[in-house]
């Protein structure tokens, strides 16, 4: 719908085209803005000295080296977690059972975990992580946290790539002699995982970006971590504390620069992905 | 001496309540090609589902009755559902090329087996598509993606990928109904030649493809087997009024 | 009803209604089992166990501190982990006498049967009353005080004449530096409701640095030129003054182990109290607790 | 064949225990966060919970209606803010804009869904909330700063749904509206927006989601006071920046307190996701 059509020209019409392209320019503006402040601002503070240098005196001096590693450690732990567990659920929502009370319930569960907001996961990565298997502040602890929260996530992404394969090639898989794990490993899969790929990385984003449930699992130590029971900071909570406790501005906006530049990164690798998906799909 | 392969006896088939076959009895025997006609709806494609247990995917199915493919029930307790369908391959009514090479799709079958033997799979794509009357039209081109093929080619690939498996009987519902008249023609010429190696079940809604190369007829109507007989026979003579009126262009 | 058949006009079966059947068990576990592969090999397991590095967790006035200290210290002992956290001061308690953490930190005095611990002091810390630095308020009495954090007072006009409504920010409740203020400043008088709550000492200051109405309460240490610190009572919160006691708002630095330190802990706290670190304490803006080696009236 | 079902039922099986296990997730969250929250609301009172509007945890004094009005202030002020902006920015891009403007800014405004709360919480900070001290009065933080910036943040959400559901209205519907001599925006009122009702309210549900459950942006930008604010001008305390403001420090009944917050937060939740799958069951019976 292109807009094109011609009518006869009304008062209302125009008044409203009007309001609504004020309201339009209002939210993209709004939203660029935010990024271009960041950018403005934390790009010229970028330097390969800033990403190879570990934080010093607090974040004032230095890089955040120690807090990207800790990052892509706790995004890693996480996605080893949570992609086997959603993509099996995924696989056996859409694959091994026949709509149930079961399903639904899977679902529906699915559905709440995807509501809770990552402060009540940041509670329960606490209690169940932190205290009571005592793996303290850590890498691992976070990772859990994280792994829960994207889950969700990743069940949804890899049911709807998993449906839209199309079932002639179930039916063609089975007319062949395979039986359903075959079809699955060997038809189903291949096909979606595009769609799967894609609802990883955006939970790599939002892993990236967490910072309520991971400050309170994987701790704020500003060192770089060497195990996997080592508390560390990733770049959203070293962010944070930079620019809340007004340490250093300039650090704030840098750190600020490689996270919107990693998720934004991120975010058209998802796109385009998805873009080329559809295509070969249609 | 014509050889039975396949014996249907007292057979009906049920989605939940509805009764979709009722009480069908016939034998195919082997080598011939079996035609299967009738209007929409009629159980026809039902029927060829019942034969490899396809049915069993769809949630409330349900079967009465016993089917015998060389000499074994088949809604037995102890059949191999997998074997049994690697028995009876199956060509649906639009070519559905995996997203894969032509090369992969011939040999799915194959290396569903655990078969990785790069020589036998050479030799099984060669003879298969052969067979399917499509080798020379892609000799060159094993390695790129069956999706790129025309329908007319696509359907034969499918036809090639069931003989790759080295089946007894090909069931095919009706594999020309997408196509051109030049495709058809060349899937029933491979169609004919098959016949000397395997049984084929041809279900169609072109009455005069039926006409053109099954050995006997076969016509279904609302769940029920009308009539069977050879194929002059059921055209020129057949022995029910709704034989004829849907022969005549009635119904349909 | 035969919308499984693939029909060029046949609707698509649903995903899930195909069911049943499979042959080969290709280990459906084998992702779970790939899971565990993967963690063991996780890079740096092999130099992962807790019980190497020392855990110190508590108080998060003291933290910024003690994460300095620990810096140096990993610095002079490579190979040494040791791990800062906040938390808080009740927290560190809980943690030392739970064993999460080998040393607690707590900038408020024990009480009860929190007694048992073994402490030492590190080092004091003043409280400072800060205000924007465009304030023209230099005094103030600990009565005013009070009165405006438990929100009685809520205009400067009696204080500096300007006719502006104070903005009180506070830290929240279980901090050490609130409850040190709590006990030193309000007694039994609770602190407003309206006072907007921060998280940290570094958040507190970063506030009144911003608004020119506001008043709030950091640690002596983490004063800078972006605030401004008020005269309690005429005295101004250096460091003579608290030493001779003339400034009333100062707390302990306490480091908190179960027994009497050993090991990696001992060396720890043996190098926070030694010469050096004592200087940096200083430096910091924290009034040292050893100071031997100091003569007299050098401040 | 024996062994054929029983290596499909094995398969079936391992399935069914990830598929479980991932969604026994929920239910230890879930067992967790009330038995470490619950305890405390009874030994109390649930009454005092809910009602008290005194929060003092040092004198056991566990009020949190100032948080529930809190959470439940900022995030219709939220709405308010980013419904309106972004329904209209929806429909614009749907209905009246070009093609291939909409194609440029769908994927942008998309793209900023992923940008992390705390940047726009830290943007609040620091040109929102010296604005509003500057030119309203009061300390800057405050409900009208939390209420803005969370606006913004469902604003992505609120969009990117809306657009979807106003791009799966059939196009016939407005072929057949302007055939029948409707402007545009008469279509557009009429026939477009309720076709696709459903389809906004559970964007608009989701983006209340988003707005109740978030912490940090609110903890920068809100001041936190555990006060009922008495006017938009003044600070605030969302159940969320109670959790995560004295978490860390707190112990004993504090914390379990803090816990009783969780098990309320986790309530309203529920409550909306209950409603959100409610709408959308009755979207899909249409």
């Amino acid at each position: 719908m292109g807009g094109q059509l011609r009518l006869q020209p009304r008062t209302e019409q125009k008044l409203v085209q009007l309001f609504m392209y004020l309201m339009t320019s209002i939210a993209v503006l709004v939203l660029v803005f935010i990024l271009v402040v960041i950018l403005r601002n934390g790009l010229p503070q970028l330097s390969l000295e800033f990403l190879t240098h570990n934080p010093a005196d607090m974040g004032r001096e230095g890089g955040i080296l120690s807090t990207i590693v800790a990052t892509i450690f706790l995004t890693f732990i996480a996605l080893l977690v949570a992609t086997p567990l959603g993509v099996g659920t995924a696989i056996y929502l859409t694959e091994y059972t026949v709509e149930s009370r079961v399903t639904r319930i899977i679902r529906f569960g699915a559905e709440c975990l995807a509501g809770i907001p990552s402060i009540i996961f940041g509670l329960f990565g606490f209690i169940l992580f932190v205290n009571k298997l005592r793996f303290g502040w850590s890498i691992l602890s976070g990772g859990l946290t994280l792994a829960f929260m994207v889950l969700p996530t990743i069940i949804r992404t890899s049911e709807e790539a998993i449906k839209a394969v199309p079932s002639a090639y179930r039916l063609v898989s089975f007319s062949l002699g395979s039986t359903r794990w075959q079809t699955v490993t060997r038809v189903v899969l291949p096909s979606a995982i595009p769609g799967i790929v894609t609802g990883v990385i955006l939970s790599i984003g939002r892993s990236i970006g967490e910072t309520a449930a991971v400050i309170f699992t994987a701790g704020s130590a500003l060192r770089m971590p060497n195990s996997l029971f080592s508390s560390s900071r990733t770049m959203s909570v070293h962010f944070y504390i930079l620019a809340k406790e007004g340490v250093s501005m300039p650090k704030a906006y840098g750190t600020a620069a490689v996270l919107v530049i990693s998720i934004l990164v991120i975010n058209i690798v998802t796109y385009y992905l998805m873009e080329k998906y559809i295509k070969r799909k249609s | 001496m014509k050889q039975r392969g396949i014996l249907v006896r007292d057979f009906s088939h049920y989605y939940g309540q509805t009764r979709s076959l009722n009480r069908i009895n016939l034998d195919i025997y082997r080598n011939e090609i079996l035609g299967i006609i009738g209007p929409a709806k009629s159980g026809k494609s039902t029927f060829l589902a019942c034969l490899n247990r396809l049915n069993d995917l769809i949630p409330g199915s349900r079967v009465e009755g016993k089917i015998l493919v060389d000499d074994q029930d088949i809604y037995g307790p102890e059949v191999d559902v997998v074997a049994l369908r690697r028995k009876l391959g199956m060509v649906f009514a639009t070519p559905v090329p995996l997203p894969l090479t032509i090369y992969e799709n011939i040999v799915f079958g194959v290396r569903l087996l655990g078969n990785n033997n790069r020589r036998e799979l050479d030799q099984v794509v060669e003879d298969s598509l052969e067979k399917a009357g499509l080798w020379t039209e892609v000799k060159d081109r094993l390695h790129t993606s069956a999706l790129k093929l025309s329908g007319g080619q696509q359907q034969r690939l499918c036809i090639a990928r069931v003989l790759a498996l080295k089946p007894q009987y090909i069931m095919l519902d009706e594999p020309t109904s997408g196509l051109d008249p030049i495709s058809t023609m060349k899937i029933e010429d491979s169609l004919r030649s098959l016949k000397k190696d395997y049984t084929i079940i041809l279900v169609t809604n072109n009455t005069k493809q039926a006409a053109r190369i099954a050995d006997r007829t076969a016509f279904f109507m609302m769940g029920e087997l009308v009539e069977i007989d050879e194929t002059p026979v059921v055209f020129t003579r057949p022995s029910d009024k709704r034989t004829e009126a849907y022969l005549e262009g009635k119904f349909g | 009803m035969e919308n499984w058949r693939f029909k060029p006009r046949a609707k698509r079966v649903s995903a899930s209604r195909l069911k049943r059947e499979s042959r080969l068990c290709q280990p459906g576990f084998l992702l779970f089992l790939l899971l565990l592969v993967a963690l063991a090999f996780f890079p740096s397991c092999r130099t992962g166990r807790r019980g190497h590095s020392l855990v110190v967790a508590g108080s998060t006035s003291i933290q910024p501190f003690a994460d300095k200290w620990a810096e140096v210290f990993m610095e002079k002992k490579p190979g040494e982990i040791v791990d800062v956290q906040g938390g808080g001061s009740s927290a560190g308690i809980q943690a030392v006498r739970t064993g999460a953490a080998h040393i607690g930190m707590s900038s408020r005095e024990l009480k009860g049967d929190e007694k048992e611990l073994y402490q030492i002091e590190v080092a004091r810390d003043g409280l400072a009353i800060i205000v924007h630095p465009s304030n023209p308020l230099d005094n103030i009495t600990i009565e005013q005080v009070r009165g405006i954090f438990q929100g009685d007072i809520t205009s400067w006009e009696t204080l500096n004449g300007q006719k502006k409504a104070i903005t009180v920010v506070v830290r929240e409740e279980g901090s050490g530096t609130r409850g040190a203020f709590q006990e030193l400043v309000m007694g039994k008088s609770r602190i407003t409701k309206k006072a907007i709550v921060q998280d940290s000492n570094g958040t507190v200051r970063e506030i009144v640095s911003r608004d020119p109405n506001s008043i709030g309460f950091i640690s002596l240490g983490l004063v800078n030129e972006s605030v401004k610190t008020l005269a309690l009572n005429g005295v101004k919160p250096t460091e003579e003054a608290i030493l001779k006691k003339e400034y009333k708002l100062v707390r302990p630095f306490l480091f908190l182990t179960k027994e009497a330190p050993t090991g990696l802990a001992k060396e720890f706290i043996d190098f926070i109290l030694s010469e050096e670190i004592q200087e940096l304490v200083h430096k910091e803006g924290l009034i040292p607790v050893r100071r031997s080696s100091r003569p007299e009236g050098s401040l | 064949m024996t062994k054929l079902e029983k290596n499909d039922r094995l398969v079936k099986l391992s399935l069914l225990v990830i598929a479980l296990s991932a969604i026994s997730v929920l239910a230890i969250i879930t067992v967790f966060i009330f038995e470490q929250g619950t305890p405390i609301m009874f030994r109390y009172g649930l009454k005092s919970f809910l009602l008290g509007q005194d929060w003092y945890p040092s004198e056991k004094s566990f009020g949190l209606l100032p948080m529930i009005v809190g959470s439940l202030m900022v995030t219709l002020g939220a709405l308010l803010i980013g419904v309106p902006l972004g329904l209209a920015s929806a429909i614009f891009l749907t209905e009246f804009s070009h093609r291939r403007l909409t194609r440029i800014l769908k994927p942008v405004i998309e793209l900023l869904a992923g940008i992390p709360s705390v940047v726009y919480g830290f943007i609040g900070l620091m040109f929102l909330v010296p604005f509003i001290r500057n030119n309203f009065g009061g300390p800057g933080l405050s409900v009208l700063a939390a209420s803005l910036i969370l606006g913004i943040m469902i604003l992505p959400t609120v969009i990117s749904i809306a657009i979807d559901s106003i791009r799966a209205v059939p196009d016939s519907y407005r072929e057949g509206s302007i055939a029948l001599g409707a402007t545009r925006w008469q279509t557009v009122r009429m026939v477009v927006l309720p076709a696709a009702r459903s389809g906004i309210i559970a964007g608009i549900i989701l983006g209340m989601g988003r707005a109740i459950g978030e912490t940090m942006a609110v903890i920068m930008v809100a001041g936190n006071a555990a006060d009922i604010p008495g006017s938009i001008l003044a600070p605030v305390r969302t159940l969320t920046s109670n959790i995560a403001l004295e978490m860390a420090y707190a112990s004993g009944e504090h914390r379990e307190a803090l816990f009783a917050t969780g098990v309320i937060l986790f309530v309203i939740i529920m409550i909306l996701n209950t409603i959100a799958n409610v709408t959308s069951t009755r979207q899909r019976k249409k």
